[in-house]
Order: C-alpha cells, then structure tokens, then sequence
C-alpha cells in the first residue's frame, strides 16, 4: 500500500469524491422515491447537489450562548468518521480498500460517530429545543445501537472472524448463509433508519413538535455538512448492509481483474440503491412513532430477534460442524 | 315528545320561577325568568329532566337592560325507536345594566365556562364565582370598554 | 379549567410549527405527561359581531361567509336561513335541495382536509398527500357548479344564486363513484395501519359523560357516543327527504374521531347521491322581488338558526329591529364548543401528542375569532388601529430599530413600546 | 398488533401513476365556465343607478354622477373579493364576472379602473 494508491484510495474512490457524488445521488433516488409513493412530481436530479452549494453560500452564525468550538467542531468530526468508515467496507472486490482483524468494530463505531456529533453539537448551541432534540436522539441511539450490534455480529458470528473483507469472502463462499442472515438484515434496515431519524424513527426532529431538534441553530456551511453526514451514512449504512448481509459482490466476486472490479461496482452500485429504496418506500408507508414507542420497538422486539438470530447461527455452525 | 308537550312539562316544572314562556312557530320554545337569581335553581331542574346540552349563551344590549339568552338543546333519540327529534329551547334572564351581575353555572354545567367568559368579554356582565374570568377573544391590554354594550358600537 | 397543579409550565403557541393558527395552551407537564392544560384563544379577535351590525342582510352574507374557508357555506346557509324566518318565506324545494347538495359537498372536503392534516400531524405526510389530492374531486365539483373553490356564495335571501344543469348532475354521480374507491381504500387502511394505531388509539379519550358535561359538538361528540346532530334534531334544507344515519362510535380517542369523520364522508356521498337523482325542478329563489325590497320588510324579532357545520353544531341568533341593518348577531362556533374537551384530552397524554390531540377536534381558530373590521381609530380602546395607521406604525418601528433600537421616542406618532 | 405497511400496495401503485399536479405557469389548468374573475364592466348598458355599489359588501365600486349628467364608474380589484353580488344586482347587466385571476401587481394604481360616460 504506497502513497499513491493510499491517496487514491482516501480522497477519490471509496474515499470523498466518490461518497459526495454518490450520497447526493441517494438523496435524490430517496427524496424522487418518496416523492413519486406521494403521487408527487418530485426534485430534480441536481436538487441536492444545488442545496448544498446555496447553503455553503449562506452565513454561517454562531449563537452568543453557544460553546463556540464545539460548536464549529461538530459538523466537521461525524463527516470524517462516515468517510473513514468506508475504506473498511469492500467495493469492487471482496477485500476492501484497507482492512485488518477487527475492523468491523471500528466501522461500527464510526457509524455512531455522526450522532454523537449531532448531540454534541445540539447541546452546546444554547437553544432549549435543540437541547430537548438532542437528549432525544440520544435516547434513540441506545434503543437502535444494541439490535444493530447484535445483527453486524451475527455474520462475524458465522466467519468466525471479525474483518470485514473476510466476512465478505465466508459470506461469498457459501451462500445460502445470506438466508440465515434475513432476520439480521431486517433488523439492519431498521437500525439504520432509525441511526439516521427517519420516519418512522424521527422524534428527534419532529418537525410538529420541536421543529428540527438538534439542528435548530445551525446554518450556512455548518448545516451543510451535517446534512451532507447524513446523505453519507445513508449510503455507507447501505454498503455496509449489502457487505455484512447480502455478501458484498456476490455473484462476481471471483472475478480477478479489471473487469472483476469493473463487475464488482456494478454489483455493489445495485445492491445499495436496492437498500435506499427500500428505506425511502419504508418512509412513505409508515407514520412517526413518540419517542418510547421507538424504544419500545427496539427493545421488546427487534433486541430477542437479534439474540435469537445469534442463536440460529450459532446453531447453524455446529449442525455444520457437527456432520462435518 | 313533541315541542308543545315538552313545553307544558316544563311550565308546571319551574311555573315558580317563570315571567313568560312562548313556543316559536318553527318549534323553538322561550323561557323568561322572573328573577335572574334563580337561574342555578331553573337549570338544575332542567338537568334532572335530561337536558344537559347547553348550546351557547348569548348577550344582548337591549337598550336599559342586558338580556342573557341561555340556549339548551334536548337530545333527540335516535336509537330506541323514537325518532322524537332534538328541541332547542332558550332560558332568558334579564340583567339590569346598573348592576350587570349573573351567578355562574360551571359547577353543575362546566361546558359554559367558555360561554361566560366571553359573555364577560363581550358585554361587561360580571359572572360570579367562575373559575378563571380571564379575558378569551379580547387582548390582555385591551382597555376599550365592552365591544357590544351599545355606547362602544361603531356603527358606521 | 385548570388549577394551578405546580410542575414545569411548557407554552405550546401561539405560532407554533404544528398548529398553523394562533391559538396558545400552556402545558403543566412533569416529565412526558401532560397533568394540565391553559388555552388562550383569539390572538387576533376580529369583532365580525360588530362590523356586522353596520351592513346590510345582503352584505352580510358576504361578510359572514369570509368567517372560515372550509365552512364558509354553514355560515351563509345557517344565516340566511335565520333571516327567510324572521321573513317567513318558504324556500322552493328545488332550492332546498342545491343548498342540501353544496352543503354535504363541503362537509366532504372540510374532512378530507382534517385528514391530512391528522396525517401530517403524526408524521403520516403520505396520507396527507392523498387525502389532500382526493379532495380535489370535491373542490373541483364546487368550482365546477358554484364558480369558486371555498367561498361559494350560493346563497342568498330566499333560495340560491347558480342552478344545476343536468350535465353537472351527470358529472357530480360519476365523480362521487369515483370519491366512494378512494374513501373505501381510507376506511380499510387508515384505522388498520399499525403505526397509525400506536399514534391514535386510547389517546386524547374523552369520555361519554365527560363529552356530554362539556356539551361537546360534531364529530367529537358523536365519536364519544353522544347523539348530536342537527340534521336530524332540526332537519333544514331539504334533510327531511333524505335518508341518511348519524355515525357515532363510543370509543371517544383519536382512532374513533378519524373513523367517524371517514364514515360521515361516506354518509354524505350517499346523501349526495340521493340529492342529485331526486332533485325536483321548480324555480330557485322565493320570491321575484328584488333584494331591496325583500331587505326593506324584514320584521323585528328574533331567531336562533342552527346548522351541522362539518365540526358540529352551528348557531346563528339573529335580532332584528325592522332596520335593514341587523341589531344583534351571536354566531356560536362548533369549536368554540369542542375547546373545553381539548384541555379534557390533553390531561394525561404525552407532550408529543399535543399537536395531534389538538388536531383531534379539528379546530377552526379563524372561526373562533372571527373577521377583521377597519375601524376609523376614534374606538374606545387608545391601541387599536386602522390599516393605515398599522402600516406607518410598521415602518415607523422598524426605522426606529435600525438605527440603533432607540426607544420610540418621537412625539405625536408615539404609540407605547409594543414587542 | 397486525404488521405495519399497510399502505404498501397502495404506494407501489401510485409509483405508476402520472402526475397529480399541474405545473403552472408552464401549463394552465382550463376554468369552468361559471369561474368568478375580476369583474368585467360595459359602459353602454349601465344607467348610473348605482345598486352595484349599494349592495357591494367590500366596496369596491363607487359611482358618482357628474354635475353635466356625467356618470363615472370606478371599480377597485384590490377590495374586490369576487363574489359577483354586484352581477347579479345590476338591472341593465352592464357587469359581468370575467375569468381574470392573475391580478398581482407591483403598483397600487393598476388596480383601479374608471370609466366616464355621458348619461
């Protein structure tokens, strides 16, 4: 791994450029979906992208009762810890740009990274709404945190291993486990709609009660990057979905060179605009659940599926072992 | 019970409290109280006779006096059988303006405490005893007098 | 209606991203749980009692229907009924029957309007988009028979302005087969869809007793079992020819209002139906007098005028004294009666669920205060204004803050230091 | 406790479904004939009698009749709330409710109209 390909990797194709043009992408795909479920017309293809650039545009104040470098700080550390998130998340093969034993913890945490950032910058802008938004979304992250540990383990569970790239590869070498893991994915699917406040987990920032939560104070180039987060997570959480439950680049993944790679986009290009649909077609069927309704969900159902789909794999494995 | 007959019901009822009463050609009946200060005693005979719905209450400047018109609606039943229709009947008080006083009725009827307080707004007619006169459709700071007591009208 | 239970006060309005109209409740909570609610109304009282009693009958129509846009036809049919009593002209059935047919229209598109804005209140933005894109069935069917979407101004003095053709009739049957699809897709959905249940059912209940201490009115009061309903109490228009049922359920949450309001839109297509099949012919307005004439024999008297506005009972009591101008006019709100329920409702639920507990009763704040009226600025209040005045005020203040924010210090133009 | 989504089916039809909207200015949507636009007056009909503005609720129309047997007709769209009373009022229909909606207008003045005739 020289510099070369490692500054190739970082800044260009798992790395930003990629991730920015294809997280605005998915907000079109998600924002056009929903649109279309409500028998609108919808965004243009370049409503995001123009979004972005009209608020980079726009005064970024900073409130007087705030705590102004944590403040700043905020927008800036959950972008960098999604992005990073995904050098560890395989693309074009089944090995991902970087990866070494135990990086499925790493790209874990950084996943929550962004809502720690959205509490931290939440709590220290000095507005009350905010601060009622942001011990919300908090409260959230311990209801969807647990299932979604639990679901990213089951398959670590099965490899015996907790690399991501070596999940990828048991996952592809034999896969009829992608059935076992359906329960697993399920919960992923929820825990990543509710990680990122989406109807029906958005009581953080219930727009008819607290009108934009955590977000009240911010705007100007700071909202941007917090919405620009966002757009990324949905996309890395959909990789990484795809990666852990639907093997990564399954069906092409033997392929060697270029035309594996080229193979191995595709695949993965299709597998999350699969997932991004399916959560904006969950956003349009379902209304906003209160706030321990959502807990509620998480733990009294989707906490015993989670264990009970440890269970299976476990079980799984020895019934393979056991005739082996 | 057809409007006339729950009319002679209701004159022998409170026949001690009534000045006048009179049946509307459209079916609606009219109560006139002999002394404002039974108006408690009069609706509480009416609740025991089941009616309960009080519609509204309106004030009225009428020149020397302040008529308060109490409307309660009887229920018509529609589910055993007798389509007897719903009769509107109105209970009217006479409130001299020198001393524009009312009791109130929200302890036995708490669905008039909106009605009273802007009876209070609108016509200046102190409601005693109610629970929270505060102002309801008038600003705080609003300190024109009575918008409907005839000196405030602008009638232009 | 509240005692002052100590606990954190939260203010819940008057502008508020859930409740588009000013109306303020102070929420005593202690942790999620609402234990008492204070309601402020009126936050911008527009005197339509006064200002009606400097026009006409006839300019009033106009007047009064400008009170609420999605019930402007209950408030011109409720007082235009009152005065043909105090005229004692019998209104031609064919006219009876319009008024009968317009009237079940707009109950169809003030409900399908509360539906999406329930949606929308629980975050269901998709059912608000079809709630709200079906409705444009019934608001182009107005436009269509009437010439306007909300304030139709069918009525007038004696019958109704604008006839219905035979092919309006023809398109008003076609379009309600097509409005019975959608609403029988709302009826099997909504009160089924699990996520609306958990937002709905058993919260902001409201007792049978409870709702008939408080007088509740409309689809409130009937979703709590109570049998309130002026069509059948007091059949005007031409309800006594129809055939129809009152709905009522005795559940009295949210999930039993929004079925009941869902099945009254099901009634009134019914109800529609039979109105545009039988309708007679026969001519469309009383007499052929002119309206100056009729404006000059309205007798002295007084009349109590009640219509089932699409959220209750509807009162207009009208006292004339032989002038051409009315002496008293009290208009009582069905809101008016359903607020008292509300602050019932809202002890005990969550603060999450004040919005939608609110929108429950499906509150007409512009009906509870009422149209504005331009006063020539010699009224008894010193701090009120005319438009004029408002608008130089306006400038005047912002001049003023600036440079500098000094205090509104100018002689002559100096009204008080308002907010 | 039945499984959520109930709305799916109806969500995935809808995805077939054309447009709902109409996206004006580019395309209009056709009025119906009976639509209440701004009021369209005749001068030649209209005898100065004066009824529009007597039963005008948002006085909007003033007419004055000259010391020369003049009658100058003047009718504001900025007061006017198009309920077409004055349509209906008028004895000689010399008014009529056009289709006109689009009235925005950055002067105050272009909201007046005044028509002077001999009568």
């Amino acid at each position: 791994m020289d510099l070369a390909t490692g500054i190739l990797y970082l800044l260009v194709f798992p790395g930003f450029a990629f991730l920015f043009t294809y997280a605005l992408a998915a907000e079109y795909l998600d924002r056009k979906l929903y649109a279309r479920v409500q028998n609108r017309v919808g965004p243009p293809p370049l409503q995001p992208l123009a979004d972005f650039l009209k608020l980079l545009a726009k005064e970024s104040a900073v409130p007087e009762n705030a705590t102004a470098r944590i403040y700043k700080a905020a927008p800036l550390t959950g972008l960098a810890g999604v992005l990073t998130a995904m050098l560890y998340i395989p693309v074009w093969s089944e090995t991902a740009a970087m990866s070494f034993e135990g990086d499925l913890v790493v790209v874990l945490f950084l996943l929550s990274l962004p809502s720690f950032s959205l509490f931290f910058g939440g709590w220290y802008s000095g507005n009350v709404f905010s601060q009622v938004g942001t011990t919300r979304t908090i409260t959230q992250l311990f209801g969807y945190e647990i299932p979604f540990f639990l679901a990213a383990f089951a398959p670590a569970v099965a490899a015996g291993t907790l690399e991501l790239s070596s999940i990828v590869a048991f996952v592809g070498s034999n896969p009829l486990h992608m059935l076992v893991f359906a329960p697993a994915f399920v919960i992923g699917l929820l825990s990543l709609q509710a990680k990122l406040e989406r109807i029906p987990f958005d009581a953080p920032e219930a727009e008819s009660e607290l009108a934009t939560g955590a977000l009240a104070e911010y705007s100007g180039r700071k909202l941007a990057l917090f919405r620009l987060t966002k757009d990324v997570e949905l996309v890395v959480g959909a990789a990484l979905l795809s990666a852990l439950f639907l093997g990564g680049p399954y069906p092409v993944g033997s392929i060697e060179g270029v035309a594996g790679a080229a193979l191995g986009i595709a695949v993965f290009l299709a597998k999350t605009i699969a997932i991004v649909a399916v959560l904006s077609i969950l956003r349009g069927v379902l209304a906003r659940l209160r706030i321990e309704q959502v807990l509620n969900v998480f733990y009294r159902w989707l906490v015993p599926i989670g264990l009970l789909q440890i269970g299976i794999v476990l079980a799984v494995g020895l019934y393979a072992e056991g005739l082996l | 019970m057809t409007p006339s007959q729950l009319k002679r019901k209701l004159d022998d009822e409170l026949s001690a409290l009534l000045a006048a009463s009179e049946e509307h050609d459209c079916g609606r009946l009219e109560f006139v109280l002999a002394d404002r200060g039974d108006l408690l005693e009069a609706v509480t005979t009416l609740q025991e006779l089941g009616i309960t719905h009080l519609i509204t209450i309106t004030g009225v400047d009428a020149g020397d006096e302040i008529e308060v018109l109490y409307h309660f609606l009887r229920y018509g039943e529609y589910d055993d059988g007798d389509l007897g229709e719903g009769v509107e009947l109105t209970i009217r008080a006479i409130v001299p303006k020198d001393d524009p006083k009312i009791a109130t009725l929200t302890d036995v009827l708490p669905g008039a405490t909106l009605y009273e307080r802007e009876l209070m707004d609108m016509l200046g007619v102190e409601v005693t005893g109610h629970p929270n006169p505060e102002k309801l459709l008038l600003a705080d700071d609003f300190d024109g007098g009575p918008p409907l007591r005839a000196e405030n009208l602008e009638v232009s | 209606m509240s005692e002052d239970v100590s606990g954190t006060k939260i203010p819940v309005g008057p502008q508020h991203p859930s409740l588009k109209e000013p109306a303020n409740f102070t929420l005593t909570v202690d942790g999620e749980v609402i234990t008492g609610a204070d309601l402020k109304l009126s936050y911008n009282h527009r005197g339509i009692e006064q200002a009606a009693l400097s026009k006409t009958y006839l300019e009033n129509i106009y007047l009064l229907e400008r009170i609420c846009g999605i019930c402007s036809h209950a408030h011109t049919s409720s007082f235009v009924t009152g005065v043909e009593d105090l005229l004692d002209l019998d209104v031609p059935r064919r006219a009876n029957y319009i008024r009968t047919l317009i009237g079940e229209l707009e109950r169809i598109h003030s409900h399908m309007l509360w539906l999406g804005v329930a949606g929308h209140e629980i975050g269901f933005d998709t059912l608000w988009q079809y709630a709200w894109r079906d409705r444009e069935i019934v608001l182009d069917l107005l436009e269509e028979i009437t010439g306007n979407r909300i304030h139709y101004s069918i009525n007038t003095i004696g019958g109704v302005r604008q006839d219905l053709t035979d092919e309006q009739r023809e398109t008003v049957l076609a379009k309600m087969d097509e409005l019975e699809e959608r609403i029988d897709f709302y009826l099997e959905t909504v009160p089924n869809e699990e996520t609306v249940r958990m937002r709905c059912e058993d919260v902001g209940t409201v007792s049978t007793e409870l709702a008939r201490e408080y007088c509740a009115a409309g689809p409130v009061g009937r979703a709590s079992g109570l049998p309130v309903d002026v069509r059948r109490d007091a059949p005007y228009a031409a309800y006594d020819e129809m055939d129809f049922d009152v709905i009522t359920d005795t559940a009295g949450d949210l999930l039993a209002r929004t079925t009941v309001r869902i099945r009254e839109v099901a009634e009134s297509i019914s109800i529609i139906r039979q109105a545009a099949k039988g309708i007679p012919d026969g001519d469309l307005k009383a007499t052929p007098q002119p309206m100056q004439a009729l404006l000059a024999q309205i007798p002295e008297g007084d009349v109590v005028s009640r219509y089932e506005a699409p959220r209750g009972e509807l009162i207009h009591y009208l006292r004339s004294d032989g002038t051409d101008t009315p002496e008293r006019i009290h208009i009582r709100v069905p809101t008016l009666a359903n607020w008292p329920t509300v602050v019932e409702a809202l002890r005990g639920s969550y603060i999450a669920d004040t919005p939608i507990v609110v929108a429950g009763i499906d509150p007409c704040i512009s009906c509870t205060s009422r149209i504005g009226v331009e006063t020539d600025g010699t009224h008894a209040g010193e701090n009120s204004f005319n438009l004029d005045e408002l608008r130089e005020y306006g400038i005047e203040w912002y001049d003023d803050r600036a440079d500098g924010g000094s205090a509104t210090g100018e002689p002559g133009t100096d009204r008080g230091d308002r907010p | 406790m039945s499984l959520p989504g109930k709305l799916v089916p109806e969500a995935l039809k809808t995805l077939g479904k054309d447009r709902a909207t109409v996206s004006y200015p580019k395309n209009k949507r056709t009025l119906p004939e009976r639509f209440r636009g701004a009021v369209e007056f005749d001068p030649d009909p209209c005898t100065g009698c004066g009824m529009c503005e007597r039963h005008c609720a948002a006085d909007a129309i003033t007419v004055t009749s000259g010391p020369d047997g003049t009658v100058s007709w003047e009718y504001d769209v900025a007061r006017c709330m198009f309920c077409g009373q004055c349509e209906e009022s008028c004895p000689t229909d010399a008014i009529v409710m056009g289709q006109e909606f689009e009235l925005a207008d950055s002067d105050r003045e272009s909201f007046e109209e005044r028509y002077t005739f001999e009568r």
